[in-house]
């Protein structure tokens, strides 16, 4: 939609949009400065919940900083603890066995699902469609039933282990996940799909909303879904392959629409990918240990080290230096919606109010992460 | 003399009552459909299956203090909770629930009532100002707009209703329609009306919604954009009284719809009409607008007034070209 | 020439006179110039050590061979009174190649020029190793804390910060 | 203009389809769970608070003081101390303390233990008014255990 008045800058107020506000999910403040309803100036101010992990990883041994991994993105938790798992092997040259780097692909695509489902959901809630929320929820209910099932945690996982993963799946487990991607290929379709991506109102809402052109996304660094809606076929588990994700056979899906509307239909994709990917592990799921030969204090050689693994938001990056220590000299976590949200200063001005909003939802935030 | 006093008072009551008993269970039973239909169950902890929980509500309600903050203005922002509350009872007034009970049988019924229908729009405006809060002056100024602009198709879509009936009283337009469902003005079938008629139901129903505020088109209190719109810096009972005038909006709303295109009390197959038919079609548009609102997302401004002047306007003016030169014609 | 020889040589002209060295990343202490490092041990490709002075060049090359900014952070070499400023550069799609950039300024005069005119993606990561180690960038747009409270007046991951 | 036909019947049909679908759901069974009429089953690995293990015959923690568990700690939410075994080797535990709003349920704790003295308790209530509940004395937990096994 393109700016059908003339913004005048005279006549401007400043609404607060948070800390506390419904749409937010959290505690993301943005600074609006508004003509009518109209947004002259959206600039977010970021922080409310900082916890300074960075800090907190320097101060404990590589394994202590684990648990603090799931904190920051709860909702695709185990990516953080393999993207923190991955840098720090690759740091002390740890050997996975082949059965964990199934395991973990496994258990992460699950999360993936969930994490989708949840955005789906909050999505709509910003749209004001309450009812698919529950349908959502009542999905994503099962996957953390099967995540509590080997991780013993519902959302803050810490599971990842150096070398491993803390525990090794079972057959219940293998059945439950089989007879969910039944349940979730079975749903999709009505009560995703019919009720809410086909509907006109959903559809009039995001097409042609927030439009990122692909150039913006390489300036402003955006990843994840919102580089692959517009038109930008970049995910690190195809270009950067890690663990066995070089292994299955899947699809990036990529959308040249550029608007809100590419980005929900990226989502609503790659958990279908998602499942694809669940489905050809079990088939290959090797047998072995779970856990791999690691020191127990690890002390990696001194030097640069970088890795990065595909969130349901994004390319999460780790810098870590060591200096030959226990404790890990440096990290910065170079966390997706951080530079995903970076650009909504630019997208968002000259949009109404309720636009901006549902913009904002299609973006995915999860402020934790952000903050750090 | 002495009869008709008796006859005021024992509809003044008997209108409070059905206002009160709707405002305060239609929350139930918006509660209870909604959880029906996301499978869950409800209020069910306050009596059985959860049926004193309005009770509840209202009395923690009432014990709540009446805070207004620092910085309104306190005569507006005090009285527009009361000015949403009353036309919604008084247009009961003219509602017919059969041929014999009703208040009042005025002879311009369907003006009247919409008439104090754009005084609860105002209620919303002044609560919305006096509020001084930012949220809610947008909230006040998109009701405004959206209210002048279904009323436009409404109000044409009940002059095809009064050029069919010929009365703007809502009795004889009801007693138009009686002998079974083809008689309605919705399948009216003399002179060809249902041919037009079920278009102009539609109109009028989705009107109907938004006159009311509801979801999809409740961009008053779109809590995920104006946190609560108008109602923000409103609590206690403030709070309580536009949600009850809300909600007896709903009922004028479907009373109105029942009278002017499903007969009103008649019954469906010509025999034995009575208020309870009249009821059962009121409950049973009040559970659509419920239906509908826990369905679809939420809709956007312009995509809501683009709905009223380019497809309602367009097509209620349509319609009644056609349906008076139908009449006409006949 | 793939993207990583055409990115090594197109670096490489901002150092004349340091020769082309291949093998892992030695110690702190080495030359300006650009070095091959191997992906699958170190993650990036090409460490490139440069002056503050040269940041802004090199983003200017990396903007005009397609890379993007993945993130900005500090180091804090407390032995050697040094901070230490990485640009991480990676590629959207295509064929993989990831950029480090690095730079080291004096603890006691940390100032780096902004390279968020070339990037705004730097805006906000600058300003949150502005606010993290108290670097200076040079005509930053908004060079305010992003992380911390905005009357904080400490720099919580320089190593001789105690609480 | 074909847009504006195109709107008003696919449109149209959208929404009654969703209507249709909210319409089957509203007929189909609840899937909530009625918490607390109906209580969840942890699964066998569910990590709730730690716990200390007694021995099978005497009841006696198998904690040896090694402190590994206090070490791996990554929020220092462990203090135990012990005492000199009179009359054998090793160490007695006295006291082992978790201040359980620290905790964030790692395991790091269970990982590190070589003894078998430590696992995750299976509870998950654990709401209430006094933050002081939830600094928890393991070692009087585990003879109140003790106290109904017998």
């Amino acid at each position: 939609m393109t700016v059908p008045i003339h913004l005048r800058h005279d006549e401007t107020f400043v609404l607060n949009l948070g800390p506390q506000h419904p749409a937010t999910h959290g505690v993301l403040r943005v600074k609006l400065t508004m003509d009518g309803e109209y947004i002259v100036k959206a600039e977010p101010v970021l922080g409310y919940i900082h916890r300074m992990h960075e800090k907190l990883a320097e101060a404990g041994t590589f394994a202590q900083f684990m648990p603090n991994t799931a904190r920051m993105d709860y909702l695709h938790a185990l990516a953080f603890n393999h993207g923190w798992a991955l840098v720090v092997e690759k740091a002390a040259g740890i050997e996975v066995p082949e059965r964990a780097e199934y395991i973990r692909v496994i258990t992460v695509e699950l999360n993936r699902i969930a994490s989708h489902l949840l955005w789906w959901a909050a999505f709509l809630l910003d749209l004001g469609g309450f009812t698919p929320l529950l349908y959502a929820f009542d999905d994503r209910e099962k996957v953390i039933d099967l995540l509590e099932r080997v991780t013993g945690s519902r959302l803050t996982y810490c599971y990842m282990r150096f070398g491993g993963v803390y525990n090794d799946i079972d057959d219940e487990f293998i059945a439950g996940t089989r007879d969910f991607i039944k349940r979730l290929r079975g749903r999709m379709p009505s009560l995703y799909h019919d009720l809410v991506t086909h509907n006109i109102i959903l559809i009039k809402r995001i097409k042609d909303i927030g439009i990122i052109t692909p150039e913006q996304c390489r300036r402003y660094g955006a990843t994840g879904p919102v580089a692959r809606g517009s038109g930008i076929n970049y995910d690190v588990r195809k270009n950067e392959p890690y663990s066995v994700y070089p292994e299955f056979d899947f699809d990036v899906p990529v959308f040249d629409e550029c608007d809100s509307m590419a980005r929900y239909m990226v989502r609503m994709h790659e958990m279908e990918q998602s499942l694809r990917i669940i489905e050809q592990a079990l088939d290959k799921l090797p047998d072995g240990p779970v856990m791999g030969k690691a020191p127990k204090v690890l002390k990696p050689e001194a030097g640069y080290y970088y890795s990065a693994v595909e969130t349901a938001r994004g390319s999460l990056g780790h810098r870590l230096i060591c200096d030959g220590g226990k404790n890990p000299y440096k990290l910065k976590l170079r966390s997706p919606t951080f530079s995903n949200l970076s650009l909504y200063g630019e997208v968002a001005e000259g949009m109404l109010l309720a636009d901006a909003l549902a913009f904002m939802g299609s973006l995915d935030l999860v402020i934790p992460e952000i903050d750090r | 003399m002495e009869t008709s006093i008796w006859r005021a008072l024992l509809y003044l009551v008997g209108i409070m009552a059905f206002a009160g008993l709707n405002a305060a269970y239609l929350g139930w039973c918006e509660r209870k459909g909604a959880a029906r239909i996301q499978r869950r169950i409800g209020p069910c902890e306050a009596g059985y299956a959860g049926l004193l929980q309005p009770l509840a509500d209202g009395l923690k309600l009432m014990s709540k203090q009446l805070l207004v903050p620092d910085g309104v203005d306190g005569i507006i922002f005090r009285v527009a909770p009361v000015l949403a509350m009353i036309p919604a009872i008084t247009s009961m007034v003219v509602i017919p629930f059969s041929e014999n009970i009703g208040a009042r049988a005025m002879e311009l019924s369907v003006l009247l009532l919409f008439a104090l229908a754009s005084i609860s729009m105002i209620a919303i405006l002044l609560g919305g100002w006096a509020s001084g809060n930012k949220y809610a002056v947008i909230s006040a100024a998109r009701s405004v707009s959206q209210n002048l602009a279904y009323e436009i198709p409404m109000l044409i879509t009940v002059i095809t209703v009064v050029l069919i009936s010929g009365s703007l009283n809502l009795r004889e337009i009801a007693i138009d329609q009686q002998g079974g469902f083809w008689h309605w003005n919705i399948f009216r079938l003399e002179n060809g009306h249902f041919l037009t008629m079920w278009i102009s139901f539609i109109i009028f129903f989705i009107c109907s919604v938004a006159e009311t505020n509801r979801a999809p088109f409740d961009m008053a209190e779109a809590e995920s954009e104006l946190v609560a719109g108008f109602m923000t810096e409103y609590g206690s009972m403030g709070f309580g009284l536009f949600m009850m005038g809300e909600y007896l909006n709903i009922v004028v709303g479907a009373c109105l719809t029942a009278t002017l295109f499903l007969g009103g009390w008649d019954c469906p197959f010509g025999k034995t009409p009575g208020v309870w038919w009249f009821l059962i079609k009121i409950y049973i548009l009040i559970f659509t607008f419920i239906w509908i609102r826990w369905t679809y997302p939420r809709t956007q401004i312009y995509r809501l007034l683009n709905l009223s002047w380019k497809i309602l306007i367009p097509f209620s003016l349509i319609n009644l070209l056609i349906t008076a030169a139908l009449i006409k014609v006949f | 020439m793939n993207m990583l020889e055409k990115t090594q040589a197109a670096l490489a002209e901002l150092f004349p006179q340091a020769e082309a060295g291949e093998g892992a990343t030695e110690a702190a202490a080495r030359q300006p110039g650009v070095l091959r490092t191997d992906p699958a041990r170190h993650g990036s490709h090409l460490d490139v050590l440069c002056g503050p002075d040269q940041v802004v060049a090199v983003a200017r090359i990396m903007d005009r061979e397609g890379y993007f900014l993945e993130a900005v952070s500090g180091v804090d070499w407390l032995e050697k009174q040094q901070l230490e400023i990485i640009y991480d550069y990676n590629r959207l799609g295509g064929e993989h190649c990831r950029v480090m950039v690095r730079t080291q300024v004096p603890r006691s005069e940390a100032v780096v020029p902004t390279v968020s005119a070339v990037f705004p993606a730097a805006d906000w990561h600058e300003r949150e190793t502005y606010d993290f180690y108290g670097v200076h960038f040079q005509d930053h747009p908004n060079l305010i804390r992003i992380l911390l409270p905005e009357d904080a007046d400490f720099h919580p991951l320089l190593k001789d910060f105690t609480p | 203009m074909s847009g504006y036909w195109s709107d008003i019947f696919t449109g149209g049909k959208s929404l009654l389809v969703g209507l249709t679908i909210t319409a089957r759901e509203f007929f189909k069974p609840v899937v909530t769970e009625q918490y607390p009429y109906e209580v969840p089953t942890m699964t066998p690995l569910f990590r709730g608070h730690i716990e200390l293990i007694g021995n099978e015959e005497t009841g006696a923690p198998n904690c040896v003081v090694c402190g590994m568990c206090q070490r791996a700690c990554p929020s220092l939410c462990i203090s135990l101390d012990g005492k000199k075994n009179e009359g054998g080797k090793g160490k007695v535990l006295t006291s082992y303390v978790l201040d359980f709003t620290k905790c964030s349920l790692c395991g790091s704790c269970v990982e590190s233990c070589n003894f078998n003295a430590l696992r995750f308790s299976k509870e998950y209530n654990l709401a209430s008014f006094d933050k002081n509940d939830f600094i928890m004395d393991l070692l009087k937990r585990l003879e109140d255990q003790n106290q109904c096994k017998h």
